[in-house]
């Protein structure tokens, strides 16, 4: 067990399966000579060869593209979009091939692929450089998409989503590549498509992913000290997405709120709203909060960029309005 | 006139292959005006010694991607024309056990990788076929190589310049066929290309381009084994371009009334099957009597594959969540329209 | 006030307004010479000539960001991308620029663009030319988003669309094509943000938009007749939302079903649920159920197909279930 | 050596401004490591020539498109280096009013009309402006025009394709221009472009190229107007490469590691500045006086700059919905981290 950054587990677990499977390869841009835009892929290039960590022209259609075909012949392509943001370049491949071929193409073929990718703002990076937009991949099927909060967890899910045959969207974040944590050693393969109850808790459940179940974690510690006993539950997994768990944290302590870095409107926190009041109705004390961003094109200034995004500050406030609204007592 | 040279079985077999695809275009459209065939309904009329010669350029070891007008080459690369009839029926025993319709026929076996039904997009995944087969094995004679169709309207999207830079730089054994039945829908290559002259659109990778003769089997089938032979000898893509004419609309249910009567007119001397069968009787490779055989046969054929698709049965709503993963994961999602999203105890409220 | 259809609808429309204002122009593939792909802009050609009614190559990026450009420069254009599947391939010119630039650049600039293009299933037209992604665009800040369910609607949205300094998307629908209804003659601009009750009702309030409104109409006269008022709130816009109307409703009926064509996980529906639990709470009597489509790649064969898309009876069975659950007696 | 005709006083205004353009990119580095400036910052360093070149070309009444490596274009372009500045700075008083930052300069005024964060994502708008200016103006001598920049990895992105296609087809009064300065963040343009003389690109849509030497600042200036002016009078677009090296790295963060020591070398001697610098002095248009003097007045425009904006007031977070849209509409979100989204009486639960 070694206390590792979210960058190096996410290098760890690449180097493992290059290592592993000579099928896997790495495709994106700057990942080889660059050594990658956030660094992930340092080294390799110099291990593997460039047959293997394939540096791309700026073409995120045509590579993305590219690599579905080569798992279509049983490659294991690992694609690296440099940002979630630049993926809508390449979404038509994702979306309307990727997700499809399987189905359409009446189970004779599988796109073992996956595209890892950073989303997350708050790096004043512009309102076309700091989306999170993953939500848009979780609604499609025949896609799987999950979105670690932990180098741990970055370790596990990107190992079991180069080792699953579907394409697999893994959702990184900007903010969690220097994260520490401790990370199991060996072979850990994750489970795609279950959350976890990742803090124990009584007296309110909060929803969180990526970024956001870190901020949660943190705002659940504080509040502790105060008496309030909050239960954090991480998605983990965006699709196929873990209701069960939700609901019975809900069942157990009757208050929700949920955290995402997203904007509010059609976010992931409208589905776990929806899906905790349908499936906890009469456990519910009080309506499912919703912390999210502002629904504003992200501005560059950052007393702007600030205000706009959610913190602990935020989540914190909401938590007691809900605790007061339920006449919550210590 | 074909060359003397060509066993005159190899040019039946191509007028066969002419006569099957023809008489399974006219009959599919017949059934989709019967509503037997559903969503979209595009045909190779016209197209047919392009189809044949490329197919029969194709090694059975290649891959090879089409667009969704792709019936005819489905056929010739060898499909039952009752299983590809089946698919157009939506019906389980279709290629594509009825999940993918007309636009989408797919047989692993065959090597057939795919109808597409968005433009360009086979593009990018046939380059990266080409790139796992780079990835795997050596360049050399007997080295598979993919064959990528796209239509003429389809050169002007971006996923065809990502897809040549990528494949030439990276020198992968891929030929791009345009071809180029002279519209998109109702525009003209004119009033699409800047360069109309598509074949030479490779300039920008260094590509080299040709063009052939859509309606000249021969001609279409030799340029495809050369490109092909350099693509999985030196790995060098290539671009061939087909002439020849849509004679119907873009699908089906089409009029194209944006056609003069002039044209209309023109394109049925412009037919290329009856011309072909006519050569080969003028050459004496086969008598009014083959010649008859042969479409006769191909009616049966198509005959039998309608009846075929007409006993098939059709899937079942149990079956809609058969192909919905590869690799089985839990929660994946399984609810029919109105059913509760939490099932079990968790979905009951008191 | 005449009967006509929606696509005679939106043809008049889109001819009163060429006439009406000389910088509107309407761009997209086969508009002109082959008449629209579902005939919306028949005669156009003829009527304003190939300089504003400019047949596009196969290039949804190019002619969509060709649109945003002329915009800024003032000019009106109206964009129909021949379906709501092949605007994958322009989504970075919709989501990254036309929605971003006015606040990205300090609001020195517009972008008064229309964006009109069918969405919905059911044709049997396959895996990739039957999609709703709609609420993918209703996410994005920036954006403005009808879906007009009436002819009438249809007339007054993309009036409204037109004249609007912003980008809209105009959704229509496959299905609604041919349907007819009353629409007023003269001058009709609808306005984009608000939401209707199309069917005033006591018992229980169905929410839905474009076909989804027709289908949730047709119950609701059917249930009149077994002597349950079912109100029918129609969206109409998906962003901004009116989520007052919606929540004013259920708190008047205490129950609520949403009805969408999409797919169920972070659907539309799931945004109305969790606004309604927020915003209705103590009124709702029973959770906020919601009827959508099979998460699956939409099959081509017809009993497939039917089996993954919502109808009347399942909006029916659902109703029902909720009236039960609540102990609903006549 | 400049050409004996060039007027003096023209000669010395474009090193002016160079100078400028190098002192304020210099100085944004600093600031940027100094953490005044957010986000990502690219300069033009090594560019200047090229930018001062393509600037003297473009008339006011001309549109530009840039890249987010685009300082030295709004510097030229006449912009105030206070509000440029300030807009790095993220302050009200910036040009995009703190909103766009380093990638996103614009000013409506100076029909700069965007610098483009996303690779290629500025070529279809630039496309649409001129679109804009066919369908409304004549071509003449006098015409408005659009100049789009991309840089040399751009020219691999399908927007590229599609751009240049349209802009052919509709015969728009539009010059892309390629500032290729050899790599795209690490990549070459070898290792990018299978048509590595980009000029050439042009060839898929009968569009001409034409190469400069982008340290000529008089090459870039006449190529860039001749260009143009075909542009103008002939609607004729126009895809002009000029050549130059970007002397740092990708961006402020890039180290540039990938480049060897020699490389780094090479490009001291390389720099285009001192070398404008020498051949004025040498050819008598300026001495040692002059240029003293005007690298001085460059640091003291820049440092007024930097003043400027260290001293324009921050936006405060009541702004953040005034951009919300252009025509405001019921119910348009107005909600912060946490609000309830129903707000009023809706809102409240017993
Ligand atoms: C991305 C995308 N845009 C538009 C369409 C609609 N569409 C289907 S076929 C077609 C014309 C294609 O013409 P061409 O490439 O010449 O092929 P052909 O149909 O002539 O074989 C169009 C515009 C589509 N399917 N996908
Ligand atoms: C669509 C997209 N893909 C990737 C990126 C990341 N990126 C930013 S600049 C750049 C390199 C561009 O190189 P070039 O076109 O030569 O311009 P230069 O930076 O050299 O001026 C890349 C890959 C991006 N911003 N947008
Ligand atoms: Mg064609
Ligand atoms: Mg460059």
């Amino acid at each position: 067990m070694a206390v590792i950054s979210y960058r190096q587990a996410l290098h760890d677990t690449l180097r493992t399966e290059l290592d592993r499977d000579s099928n896997v390869l790495l495709l994106g841009e700057e990942i080889g000579v660059f050594e990658g835009s956030y660094k992930i892929t340092a080294g390799l290039l110099t291990e593997f060869g460039p047959e293997r960590i394939r540096d791309t022209p700026i073409s995120e259609e045509g590579f993305v593209g590219a690599a579905i075909g080569a798992a279509m012949l049983g490659l294991r392509p690992v694609v690296e979009i440099m940002t979630l943001n630049f993926s809508l370049l390449a979404i038509d491949q994702i979306v309307n091939h990727a997700a499809k071929m399987h189905a359409m193409f009446g189970g004779q073929v599988s796109v073992p692929m996956v595209i890892r990718t950073p989303g997350g703002g708050g790096q004043q990076l512009g309102a076309t450089h700091s989306q999170n937009i993953e939500v848009w991949y979780a609604h499609v099927p025949g896609l799987k998409v999950v979105a670690p909060a932990t180098p741990a967890d970055a370790k596990a899910l990107l190992t079991a989503a180069i080792r699953d045959d579907d394409p697999v969207l893994v959702l990184e974040n900007l903010a969690l590549y220097n994260t520490k944590g401790e990370v199991p050693d060996g072979e850990q393969v994750g489970e795609i498509g279950r959350a976890a109850v990742v803090r124990p808790g009584t007296d309110l459940t909060v929803v969180a992913y990526s970024r956001a179940t870190v901020v949660a974690l943190e705002v659940a510690r504080q509040l502790a000290d105060d008496g309030v006993s909050v239960e954090v539950v991480d998605l983990r997994s965006l699709r196929p997405l873990d209701r069960g768990t939700v609901c019975a944290s809900v069942r157990k302590t009757s208050r929700a709120v949920v955290l995402e870095d997203d904007w509010l409107s059609y976010g992931v926190g409208a589905e776990i709203a929806a899906t905790i009041q349908e499936g906890a109705f009469d456990y519910l004390d009080a309506p499912v909060r919703r912390v999210a961003a502002a629904e504003v094109p992200l501005p560059y200034a950052k007393p702007l960029e600030l205000a706009a995004l959610p913190d602990a500050a935020a989540l914190t406030k909401v938590i007691h309005e809900v605790l007061d609204a339920t006449r919550f007592t210590r | 006139m074909p060359p003397e040279e060509e066993p005159p079985e190899v040019l039946r077999g191509y007028y066969r292959q002419m006569a099957l695809i023809r008489a399974f275009e006219l009959r599919a459209g017949e059934m989709y005006q019967r509503a037997r065939i559903g969503g979209y309904c595009h045909l190779n009329l016209g197209e047919e010694p392009t189809v044949v010669g490329l197919m029969a350029a194709l090694e059975s070891r290649d891959y090879l991607f089409t667009t969704y007008r792709e019936h005819g080459y489905a056929l010739a690369r060898g499909l039952e024309p009752g299983r590809v009839m089946a698919e157009l029926f939506g019906k389980t025993t279709g290629v594509s056990g009825g999940w993918g319709g007309s636009m989408h026929l797919f047989d692993a076996k065959a090597r057939l990788l795919g109808g597409y039904g968005i433009v360009g997009g086979q593009l990018p995944p046939a380059t990266g076929a080409a790139l796992a087969l780079a990835h795997r094995g050596e360049p050399g004679p007997d080295a598979e190589a993919v064959m990528c169709l796209l239509g003429d309207g389809t050169t002007n999207i971006g996923a065809f310049h990502e897809s040549l830079n990528l494949a030439a730089l990276w020198r992968l054994p891929i030929v791009y066929v345009i071809v180029n039945n002279r519209l998109g829908m109702g525009t003209t290559v004119e009033r699409s290309a800047a360069e109309p002259d598509l074949y030479k659109r490779g300039c920008s990778y260094r590509i080299p381009g040709a063009r052939v003769d859509g309606n000249d089997v021969l001609a279409v089938r030799d340029a495809a084994r050369a490109a092909l032979h350099r693509a999985r000898t030196d790995r060098q893509p290539g671009l061939l371009e087909t002439v020849s004419y849509r004679l119907r609309g873009h699908s089906v249910v089409d009029p194209a009334r944006y056609r003069s009567r002039e044209e209309t007119e023109r394109l049925r001397d412009l037919d290329p099957v009856p011309a072909f069968r006519a050569e080969l009787l003028g050459a004496g490779v086969l008598d009014e009597a083959d010649a008859a055989r042969i479409d006769a046969e191909a009616d049966q054929q198509v005959a039998a594959a309608v009846e075929f698709a007409e006993q098939s049965p059709d899937p079942t709503p149990d079956q809609l969540f058969t192909h919905a993963y590869a690799t089985p994961v839990p929660n994946a999602p399984h609810l029919l329209p109105g059913d509760p999203v939490v099932s079990g105890e968790a979905g009951l409220w008191r």
